[in-house]
């Protein structure tokens, strides 16, 4: 059954829906990336730090979070707030690893303390959040993480290399996987917040992708001391802490307040733009049979996902609890790397052109967005690794690993 | 009128498609259902006729809970439920793959419904009362464009008849009476006419697929009376129909594709090989994963076709063309998996994988396969 | 470097050619089915072994076999028949299992006394053969055979249920892998030449197929005795029995001496002139370019698999001596599939139509051939064993299990 | 004439492949590769004009061993060798990834030898003389049909004059001359056009792949001497030409894939996760096979299409379009699996798996992409 809005739901849903007619903000002077993650100026931070904080004075971040963590002690306002946010088109949320992974985690396992330090900052964009997982030699198998915490006293001593920490560079917090021992995979792990701007020891360094393009980096911590009470949870309770995290972070390929699904469908409007604007023969390439039918096949698989993420929530019509949820990720990033290698096979030879030629079709988007996509397969759980989830925990497969 | 989240799925249709469920899995096991269709494989494929492979004691109690009425009109004496009710019982219907002629009579009763005459009314009616139906709207070459048939109406003073054949009529053997498409003066008619009514001959084809049959119906000179010229102009009719048709076919091949998936499932979790389980082999879970995606996909489109259907959307046509490309590919893939993961065992007639196998193949064609929709679609998007 | 014929080999392949012409049988009054392994009429099997017995007079099979054993004691005749009897279309050779994996196997593992004994009847087509690998419990994991073969004396006594058996109907004799040991997986396996018609205690039971035709069988053992002299190689080599009888079962899949790949062009000119008969709208399936671009794929792929077999004779253009030899089976017999398949979407609803069908196009040999092609992405190897195969010991990958 | 079994490849051939990998390895090792092309990424994509990124010495040494002269006439100077030399030798600049004027000049060589006139084997004779070459005949919208150019030639007395501009004109700046297509009173017309011409200018696009340059060419009254007319009718040259043009670009794809095959299942073996190295898992195994059975077909299908232009069959361009629709689909899939299987590490700019894909992207797309190839191959069977 779809769930309703009760009537505190439907105010608010009013209040939303009126606040971002009144507060859209301009467009900043260059355009913003496709997503928080490739934000790389100092510009466009500024623009939508400002923007977040905006949104979390007006009650649109945070809705649900209790009150005294700068929250607005309500319950189910954060998806109707969502909801509004992505109709409306706004601008992302920036401090997207803090609101999808962070905050859910403090809140589940920190302590009080840790809930009224971290939480407002991160929720008014105050202070911007990234994520330590993964590191050169730990990439699906997160659980074989390296870094290391060696406890002195009441400081920890943390050494290690983690990568593709997006935002790093804007970040004030890290949540950072650890190992205080050698003698057990799992329950070798402890799980910390640390401070990662201005911190000795800590370096930020950018990664360049394969894009050509910034906003992944490489943080390096020599000897870094962070406090005991930087600790989540329990000593060699890391894991658990992490799988929290990561329960969020797929929810989050959903877009929690980012847009999110609306990725897809303009993908697939803009590749029926592209069809039919590009000189095909006498017609265009959407007269070319072959090429629309795999343009439909796609925008069918954009629809499929719409519907589905529709029936996940009418209750009469699943199947099993997790078995659409844990589809979203794999479905919607192969769905976007997909339309954007057929986008290349339309524009046949200007799929060479690349962001800076004035020719690009559609200012060199399909061949950016083609390779950004791999980023997307690729992190938060490759797709091969998602395969492996839904098929352990929908169909109850044996475990492959 | 907007769509409701929930595809109008609501309690109703909940108890309506659980009861469904637990009907069909009570009286018709899979066990059972092999012995029906496959108890006897040289009768199946080789007697000059194929058996119907179907129980008429089991189709009396279908239309006795009343399936077969769920979508017509109150005031014609049915139910009149919504198009999501209908797809909630033809999926319930693919996933025991049963031998009946409820699907047809469902594409009936919804090309009736839009007819709207008082010989579409009176159609319904014999419906309502318990009679089943198909229609024979399909020529020689599969066409599945409604303009074509390759049956002609001739107007003689009052008289109508028909002459010509309809192909590829569904469960022609288990039905008593077709809604035949015909040339006419006026473009395409529609037309009642009764399986044992004089000129009508049903020639059974030998098909592949051993829970339906299917036949070309030959009219040689076969009267039309009044009362049953459902429309003289019925080409719109068709058309209006044409979504409820892809609807529900669509939702057999979801709950086909269900069991396909799930059994299949379960064999990977039974069969040990090289001392593991067969789902710990990536080459096994990944295309079992890869189904399913493809399956929730399907049936996600087709409720939001249904939903789109009964809301009265203008894009009902592309949701459902959409929902039955989705679900023709699904089936395909999942019944391609469930042999080939089943090894030397799905390839034999003991195995219940080729009843499901055989009946995706043909509902994975009727009335258009993916690309078929997808060409369709390109004319519309 | 292609082999070219040496004179002899010139000779020998006129001889062939006019031998062909001269001697084509005239065809069986009723349609042979597509390959040995599906004769399931006495018939056939009459017409089928008098051919091969014809075929191996004139020396063109078992021609690189010695003499003393009933062949004709050449080098590099055999590969020249086999073409030449592809190229003339005649007839398959029905002892399909004995030509290509049991005389191979007991040329190399057989004693003079079993070269002697079986060799001859079988290339004359005198004594038809048939494998007994498979089990219900043993399909890809062939290692896992429970057969067992308890010594008594100068016998063995033979107890089991082998499935998969193609011939045994008509066989005189098995290739039997059967566990002596349970203390070891691959050494406690032996290897036997088993005989399976009139035998007290073998039960040969027709097993039905998909298709609805029978073609395969089980086989079981109660208390079967046979001669150790039945045994070939020594006890617990049977593994290494197997592999050899293994590695030319793949390579009989390039189809020696019958016919082989010409199945499959003929399979993909069926599916061109399918569409270019089958009416759609105002034209044929063929003027649907989404239909011809699938069509246009399996044939390249087709191609593709001619001249990769013609490649792989030359040694310039080979990277790895096993790299194409393995991938024959796999890719023919996917192709076959994808062919039928697409078959079947050309014919649309007529596809429902089956073999009696006086209407069914091909006389329903598109369903029948989609059906009948699991039979061969399974046996001999599943695509998915043959993929293993393919990444271990080509790629050099590491073992999946 | 009847075609050799060994495509033709035979000692001379071998010979020559083999010195060319081990020269190619020795000198341009992949590290190399790197610096020369991908060292500094902003100077790759975000300077004004991007940098040539190639070796000139490296392209003397080339010059110098002869490889663009293999295909050359020997009475133009050039080594007379058959078009699957040619193929072997572009197989390894794919391999290696070579950044060089190779490619366009053994193109322009093609459409040269086809057009058999005097100023054609002049300009071969450049060639044979160590210059390099392109073809300047697609149009602003990047159609591949030879009927299409933007370029057009004026005749004013004795004078030819060509105007207008040329578009994707591949390594433009590394060339001396071009092979220009120009619409003029009797189709089609083919001229040789000097780089430094007065009234040309080279306008560089900004593009994706590292290891090319490509530009649109701009013609502004641009006068032709008369020796240098190599065709006032040239379609028939360009179409005989269109058969090398498309093998010579699916070897280089053949040897870039063959490249990113083998770094892939490389790094399938020495990256270990979950306690095995990658290769272990079938989601990596299975599909790393699945590519090198596309790119073994990619290249049977290439050197067959070689080996029917030698032989010269009637059914080379068949040939060569299968050959093309397969080495760009094969590309297409090592493509994404050679940055999906490498992971994190793959997405970035230090691994050198971009450097082939983006190579790859430009080459599947260049003179047509699989569904293009496959469009032609439809009105040709």
């Amino acid at each position: 059954m779809a769930r309703k809005d009760t009537p505190e739901q439907a105010e608010f849903r009013e209040h939303c829906r009126r606040w971002l007619g009144e507060n859209r903000p301009a467009p900043p002077a260059v355009r913003l990336p496709e997503m928080a993650i490739e934000v790389s100026t100092e510009d466009h931070m500024g623009y939508l730090s400002d923007w977040q904080n905006k949104c979390w004075e007006a009650g649109l971040v945070g809705s649900d979070y209790p009150k005294e963590y700068g929250g607005g002690g309500n319950h189910g306002f954060l998806r109707i707030a969502n909801q509004e946010m992505s109709k409306a088109g706004t601008p992302f949320l920036i401090n997207v690893i803090g609101l999808g992974m962070a905050a859910p985690t403090i809140l589940h396992h920190g302590t009080e303390e840790q809930k009224r330090l971290y939480l407002k900052p991160l929720l008014a964009a105050e202070e911007i959040w990234c994520q330590g997982f993964s590191e050169p030699g730990a990439g699906s198998d997160l659980a074989s993480a390296q870094t290391s915490a060696v406890r002195d006293g009441d400081n920890w001593i943390i050494n290690g290399h983690k990568v593709w920490t997006s935002l790093a560079t804007f970040s004030k917090w890290m949540i950072l996987l650890a190992r205080h021992s050698n003698d057990h995979k799992y329950n070798g792990l402890t799980y910390f917040v640390a401070p990662i701007a201005d911190t000795p020891g800590v370096t930020v360094r950018p990664l360049i992708k394969i894009t050509g393009g910034t906003g992944f980096n490489e943080v390096l911590f020599e000897d870094v001391v962070i406090s005991d009470n930087m600790r989540l949870d329990e000593i060699g309770k890391g894991w658990t802490v992490a799988m929290t995290t990561l329960t969020h972070e797929r929810g989050a390929a959903e877009g929690a307040g980012s847009g999110g699904g609306a990725g897809v469908e303009e993908r697939i409007e803009g590749l029926v733009a592209l069809a039919k604007k590009t000189p095909r023969g006498n017609g265009t390439a959407w007269d070319d049979p072959v090429l629309r039918d795999r343009i439909i096949q796609v925008a069918i698989r954009a629809n499929g996902l719409r519907q589905t993420m529709r029936r996940g929530r009418v209750e009469g019509l699943i199947d099993h609890p997790m078995r659409l949820p844990l589809q979203g990720k794999v479905v919607m990033t192969e769905l976007m790397q997909d339309a954007a290698a057929i986008g290349m096979e339309i524009a046949g030879a200007a799929s060479s052109l690349y962001i800076r030629d004035e020719n690009a079709p559609d200012q060199g988007d399909w061949p950016l967005g083609y390779m950004n996509s791999y980023g997307m397969t690729i992190a938060a759980g490759t797709s091969e690794v998602q395969r492996n989830i839904l098929g352990e925990r929908v169909l109850g497969l044996a475990k492959s690993k | 009128m907007s769509q409701p989240k929930d595809f109008g799925f609501g309690e109703d249709e909940k108890l309506l498609r659980d009861s469904a469920r637990k009907f069909l899995s009570d009286t018709l096991p899979v066990d059972k259902l092999r012995k029906l269709v496959a108890g006897d494989h040289v009768e199946a494929y080789e007697s000059a006729v194929q058996p119907l492979g179907y129980d008429e004691n089991l189709w009396k109690q279908i239309v006795e809970l009343g399936w077969t009425t769920l979508a017509i009109p109150e005031e014609a004496g049915g139910a009149g439920m919504k198009v999501v009710a209908v797809a909630a019982i033809a999926e319930e219907a693919g996933r025991a793959a049963l031998p009946s002629p409820l699907i047809p009579t469902l594409i009936a009763t919804a090309v009736l419904c839009e007819a709207k005459s008082a010989a579409a009314s009176s159609a319904l009616g014999r419906i309502a009362a318990g009679e089943a139906a198909s229609i024979a709207i399909t020529n020689a070459q599969g066409s599945w464009e409604p303009t074509d048939t390759d049956v002609v109406a001739s107007q003689s003073g009052n008289e109508t008849t028909l002459s010509g054949t309809a192909s590829f009529v569904q469960d022609a053997r288990k039905v008593s009476f077709f809604v035949v498409s015909a040339k006419n003066s006026s473009g395409i008619g529609l037309y009642v006419v009764d399986a044992d009514a004089p000129g009508v001959t049903i020639r059974p084809d030998q098909i592949v697929d051993l829970t339906r049959d299917q036949a070309r119906v030959e009219f040689k000179d076969v009267v039309i009376a009044a009362d049953k010229v459902v429309a003289t102009d019925g080409l719109e009719a068709l058309r209006r129909a044409t979504p409820s048709m892809l609807v529900i076919v669509a939702a057999d091949l979801c709950g086909a594709a269900e069991w396909q998936l799930q059994t299949t499932a379960e064999y990977a979790k039974v069969r040990t090989q090289f001392d593991h389980p067969l789902g710990f082999f990536q080459a096994v879970k990944h295309p079992i994963v890869n189904a399913m995606i493809d399956i929730d996909r399907a049936k996600s489109l087709t409720y939001a076709a249904a939903c789109e259907i009964d809301s009265e959307q203008a894009t009902a046509e592309v949701a459902a063309r959409m929902a039955k490309s989705a679900a023709s590919d699904a089936a395909a893939f999942i019944c391609s998996r469930s042999v080939q993961l089943h090894g030397g065992i799905g390839f034999t007639w003991e195995c219940d994988v080729h009843i499901y196998f055989k009946r995706q193949k043909h509902n994975q064609m009727l009335y258009g396969d993916g690309i078929y929709q997808r060409s369709k679609l390109g004319e519309m998007l």
